[in-house]
């Protein structure tokens, strides 16, 4: 199919979806008129029913905990895929010793680079932290402080290098990061089922109202998550980042050449 | 303005759809698709904001004020995931594709075709002055 | 509110467009990091500061620099290939 | 007994992603084969805890509420399962379907430090969770979790062709999960719910309404591309191809029928009080499935790449369930699940069968292949008795499911659809039956100088013994065959009414005696014809070719593997069920 073909297609799909798509949207209530019952419900039930100031905290690992549990399973699946993906091709064995290469080219670091980051990457670590713990209380959470906490590991390679950053992480410990950190939130499912409980009811004591240990269950199954995506996101970059450098290496002979 | 987000998602849907399908270069197509991912995130969190309401976060204010919806937003952080994991996960593809195919362009990196007995016809079929196979893999 | 709330509809759908119609790879990324921002703001004026850190943490930082250095593997791996 | 049943529900959902996630954090201390073991064992627990949880729920289905967040007063606050008998056989089925894939993928994987089990085990997980839940946004959890898995899976082996496939399906598959996701926000701006059974009786009240008819229009689109149907079916067969063989099982085995089957279940259950939805499923399915069903059996016949054709046969089969469906009645959807059971054990052993002829023969193409198979004899025989099942000789799971589609059918006097399920299961039939002539007694023309497969070299590792990928491959054709078909007969319509929350009806009806003999017939005349064409007189052979040719180039080249072009069909494919459902 030629691209002229492929967007007229497109657009007569276009022509007869945008009379239905008008309708749908003069069907929905008004932008800012009201919100969905659910919605209401939460907000009106849960910060007595569980301690907890932050609704959408309160929903992701209370209400809804299901759900949070799948997507910590949906990034674990990414992340194991995109490790197989990229390692297919390295191998898994030779991955420590493929960065330590000698003769590879250094990027000379400024000294102010290098300060900087030494700075802001115990800073960043500090914000994503704060943001993990104050889940309940103040927006942020497991996930968003989890990727603050990698982002923070991103500025030691760039200002320690590659080197120093390959020492501070291991692969396999953020292996064990992330698969721990699952496996903590999967058992917070489980463990309730033990003393007879639904799967993921909050049975710890709840805590008092705008405190930051508030919410029972929900601090632990935040550490698990604020772990599992740590981890993650640090084996994604550390991932991609190895790509870059094993790019420099001349490609394997012979192997995709029939 | 009372239909406005859904305007803009639904426009956001069809201009990311568009890129898609008019992209010559996977990098190019993997953003288009982040922007048909934006489209959800606008239309979610358009239906469940209220005007003068609160973010749903009884903190500064007290449980009771009104909020608007947490559903949305807690459907929309997860969402936010499956974009990220997508994102990755494509690029990773990409990335190994170009290694494999030496090219990011859809039209010369397809699927294997083996077309039955009218494998070669097939090549023959498509016009459009694409890279023959065989050429593609000499170089 | 009731005038930036519109703008910034406007602005979201402007920067998506400008995602899809900027055709080099490289510039690409600066739309896609710009579209996080907005995105990350029209969240927020939208009440909705969790997802507004976490498009934040995402969306203009962690999934341009996956763009960069996709695009830095390919760049690297055989130069002059790409057209 | 003091535990409620109800109490299992989580379980074979957790189960998996317990021992994925545990594999994980050790995967660098463990053993070579421990990974093996665990994920067998946990695709065993899960067969064992559903078939229980199944026939618990025989009577009543069992409803269990994460949390502990009971609904007050009508209002759903929490996450609920809702497993009826139809659901939790499902689920056994697939729990035992990953059981045996495992066993054949003994070893295959070993180098990976388990990552191939951990993603298994989450793809068991969210298709467990997929059948249970009974909350929209769940399902969407749990369809992406599936979708996310599927795409590193496909791309496992790292070739371009792999590679390629699995960006394919990847961005479609994406743009499914996107569309769902609009589809649930828009109902859950209307309904001001999550929960199924609230959002039916919301849709019930609320009579003709725009909104919900787009809702349905995007949830529908997405488990559409999920299931394979025209016009969005282009991405399957270059995935499918391409996978690993173990998990190609799985795709065509249970994650294409799964997407139907949510399709079923939303159908039924979310949308069942909307007149305009159930007004334009019986056209809407009934139409798109019978093109599926013949498209993809037309497609079938026309490769040589053997897991090409398999592919696009479970297009044609996707479709045979679609028109099941698009009945609207107990028979229909009973039929359907039923088919759903037995064709994925099915095309489940044929893939196993294209893994040891890949693993052994280092090959995947019919031409090439030509009278290899000798050697592996037994292998031969099980590929032509699946080929038969496929195409409907009367025995087991899958003939059960196909009379019952095609008496639905008949019943409501479909005739062209009932003909295009007899036709396309004829077609996919006469192509695999005729790569097994080919492969394994060496029949057919020598190949000339066209042998040359235009697919790049492929081979998969050769480091297990016959039995061992035999073994799982005859267990799923012999369970196919030893399905009882009195009892499932019996129970089946009270299982379906629960499973679509309608009244029981009478007794099922079954479709024509004939019809799946006439399936295998012409299955049998065209595999014939595509292997002794040349002994044929010309004034036979002649006619034939000229009708072949001009619908044959027509089709190859709108698959022709370009994403750009798959978008643009998605658009169309929307277009058409919008359509469809503002016309009724």
């Amino acid at each position: 199919m030629s691209p002229r073909i492929r967007v007229a297609l497109l657009a007569l799909s276009g022509l007869i979806l945008l009379p239905c798509a008008a309708q749908v949207i003069a069907g929905l209530p008004a932008f800012g008129s009201t919100i969905a019952q659910y919605g209401e419900r939460i907000n009106a039930i849960t910060p007595e029913a569980r301690h907890v100031a932050n609704m959408v905290s309160a929903i992701n690992f209370d209400l809804r905990g299901l759900d949070t549990l799948g997507e910590e399973f949906m990034l674990l699946a990414a992340i194991t895929g995109t490790v197989v993906l990229l390692r297919g091709r390295r191998g898994e064995g030779n991955s420590e010793r493929a960065m330590r290469r000698p003769g590879r080219a250094v990027i000379p670091r400024s000294e102010a680079t290098v300060l900087a980051c030494r700075i802001a990457g115990p800073l960043t670590g500090l914000f994503g932290l704060y943001v993990v713990l104050h889940a309940t209380v103040t927006p942020g959470g497991g996930f968003q402080g989890g990727v603050i906490l990698a982002s923070g590991t991103l500025l030691i390679y760039l200002g320690e290098g590659y080197a120093g950053w390959r020492d501070a992480i291991r692969s396999h410990w953020l292996d064990a990061l992330e698969g721990g950190g699952a496996l903590l939130f999967a058992l917070c499912g489980l463990a309730p089922m033990l003393v007879g409980a639904a799967f993921m009811q909050n049975i710890l004591p709840l805590g008092t109202f705008r405190d930051l240990f508030s919410g029972g269950l929900m601090p632990v199954e935040n550490l698990g998550v604020a772990l599992a995506v740590a981890g993650g996101f640090t084996q994604l970059f550390l991932e991609f980042m190895e790509e870059t450098r094993e790019a420099e290496e001349p490609d394997e002979p012979g192997e995709e050449t029939a | 303005m009372s239909v406005l987000p859904y305007a803009v998602a639904a426009w956001l849907f069809g201009v990311g759809l568009y890129g898609i399908a008019t992209s010559r270069n996977f990098i190019h197509l993997v953003g288009c698709l982040g922007v048909c991912q934006s489209a959800t995130y606008v239309l979610l969190l358009g239906l469940g904001y209220r005007w003068g309401s609160i973010a749903p976060i009884f903190y500064d204010h007290p449980p009771g004020t009104p909020a608007v919806d947490p559903v949305m937003q807690a459907l929309v952080l997860t969402d936010i995931v499956v974009g990220a994991t997508l994102t990755a996960l494509l690029l990773v593809l990409t990335v190994q594709a170009y290694k494999r195919g030496g090219s990011l362009d859809p039209e010369k990196l397809r699927p294997m075709r083996a077309g039955g007995k009218s494998g070669q016809r097939q090549d023959a079929g498509h016009t459009s002055g694409r890279v023959s196979e065989g050429g593609r893999k000499a170089s | 509110m009731t005038v930036i709330l519109p703008l910034l509809f406007l602005l979201t759908a402007v920067s998506g467009t400008a995602v899809v119609l900027v055709r080099d790879p490289t510039r690409q990324i600066f739309a896609i990091a710009i579209n996080g921002l907005v995105l990350t703001i029209l969240f927020d004026a939208l009440q909705a500061p969790d997802v507004a850190l976490s498009e934040l943490a995402v969306g203009s930082a962690a999934v341009p620099l996956l763009f960069l250095v996709a695009l830095m593997a390919v760049r690297t791996q055989a130069p002059g290939e790409e057209s | 007994m003091t535990l409620a049943p109800a109490v299992l529900l989580p379980l074979p959902v957790a189960i998996p992603l317990v021992f994925c996630a545990a594999l994980l954090a050790t995967a660098h201390l463990l053993p070579g084969r421990a990974p093996d073991v665990l994920a067998l064992l946990a695709a065993l627990a899960v067969a064992v805890l559903s078939a229980v949880i199944a026939v618990h729920a025989a009577d009543k289905p069992l409803v269990y509420w994460f949390g502990g967040w009971e609904p007050h007063d009508g209002v759903h606050l929490g996450i609920g399962f809702s497993v009826d008998a139809a659901s939790g056989w499902i689920a056994a089925f697939i729990g035992l379907l990953y059981a045996l894939t495992f066993v054949f993928a003994w070893g295959f994987f070993d180098r990976t430090h388990g990552h191939f089990h951990i993603l298994m085990l989450l793809f068991l997980a969210a298709m467990v969770g997929f059948c249970f839940t009974r909350d929209m946004f769940n399902l969407f959890v749990w369809f992406e979790v599936m979708s996310v898995a599927a795409f590193a899976l496909t791309a496992y082996h790292l070739a371009e062709s792999s590679l390629s496939g699995a960006i394919n399906f990847t961005v479609v598959n994406s743009l499914a999960g996107f569309l769902m996701l609009g589809g649930i926000g828009l109902i859950y701006a209307q309904t001001g719910t999550l929960d199924f059974d609230s959002i039916a009786a919301a849709v019930a009240r609320g009579g003709r309404d725009p909104v919900v008819a787009g809702a349905f229009c995007l949830v529908a689109a997405a488990l559409m591309i999920k299931g394979a149907i025209v016009p969005f079916q282009f991405w399957l067969a270059d995935a499918h191809a391409v996978a690993p063989s173990p998990v190609s099982v799985i795709f065509s085995g249970s994650m294409v029928s799964l997407g139907l089957f949510g399709l079923a279940k939303v159908s039924a259950v979310v949308f069942g009080g909307s007149d305009q939805v159930q007004g334009a499923l019986p056209m809407l399915l009934i139409g798109l499935g019978s093109v599926t069903a013949l498209l993809g059996g037309w497609m079938a016949l026309l490769q040589r790449h053997l897991k090409r054709m398999l592919a696009f046969s479970t297009i044609s089969h996707a479709g045979i369930m679609l028109t099941g469906l698009g009945a609207l009645s107990i028979g229909g959807t009973g039929g359907m699940l039923v088919y759903v059971v037995g064709h994925g054990l099915v095309k489940g052993a044929l893939f196993m069968i294209a893994g040891i002829l890949l693993a052994t023969q280092a090959s995947i193409d019919e031409i090439a292949l030509r009278g290899l198979g000798r050697g592996i004899w037994p292998a031969g025989i099980a590929m032509a008795l699946a080929a038969l099942l496929l195409c409907g000789l009367p025995v087991g799971a899958l003939d059960q499911g196909t009379r019952l589609v095609q008496g639905a059918l008949s019943a409501q006097g479909h005739g062209v659809a009932l003909a295009a399920t007899a036709i396309g299961a004829a077609l996919t039939g006469a192509a695999v039956l005729r790569a097994a002539g080919r492969i394994f007694l060496g029949l057919g023309p020598d190949p000339g100088d066209e042998a040359g497969a235009p697919s790049e070299d492929e081979r998969e590792k050769a480091n297990r013994p016959l039995w061992l990928m035999l073994a799982p491959c005859c267990v799923l054709l012999a369970v196919d065959m030893a399905l009882p078909a009195g009892p499932i007969a019996h129970a089946l319509p009270r299982a379906v009414s629960a499973f679509m929350h309608r009244p029981e009806g009478g007794p099922l009806a079954e479709g024509p005696g004939w019809l799946p003999w006439a399936s295998v017939a012409a299955a049998l005349a065209g595999a014939g014809y595509g292997l002794f064409r040349n002994r044929l007189p010309a004034f036979v052979v002649q006619p034939v070719r000229a009708t072949q040719s001009v619908p044959t180039r027509a089709l190859e080249i709108l698959h022709s593997g370009l994403i750009g072009d798959y978008a643009a069909w998605l658009a169309v494919g929307v277009a058409v069920i919008a359509a469809v459902l503002a016309l009724v």
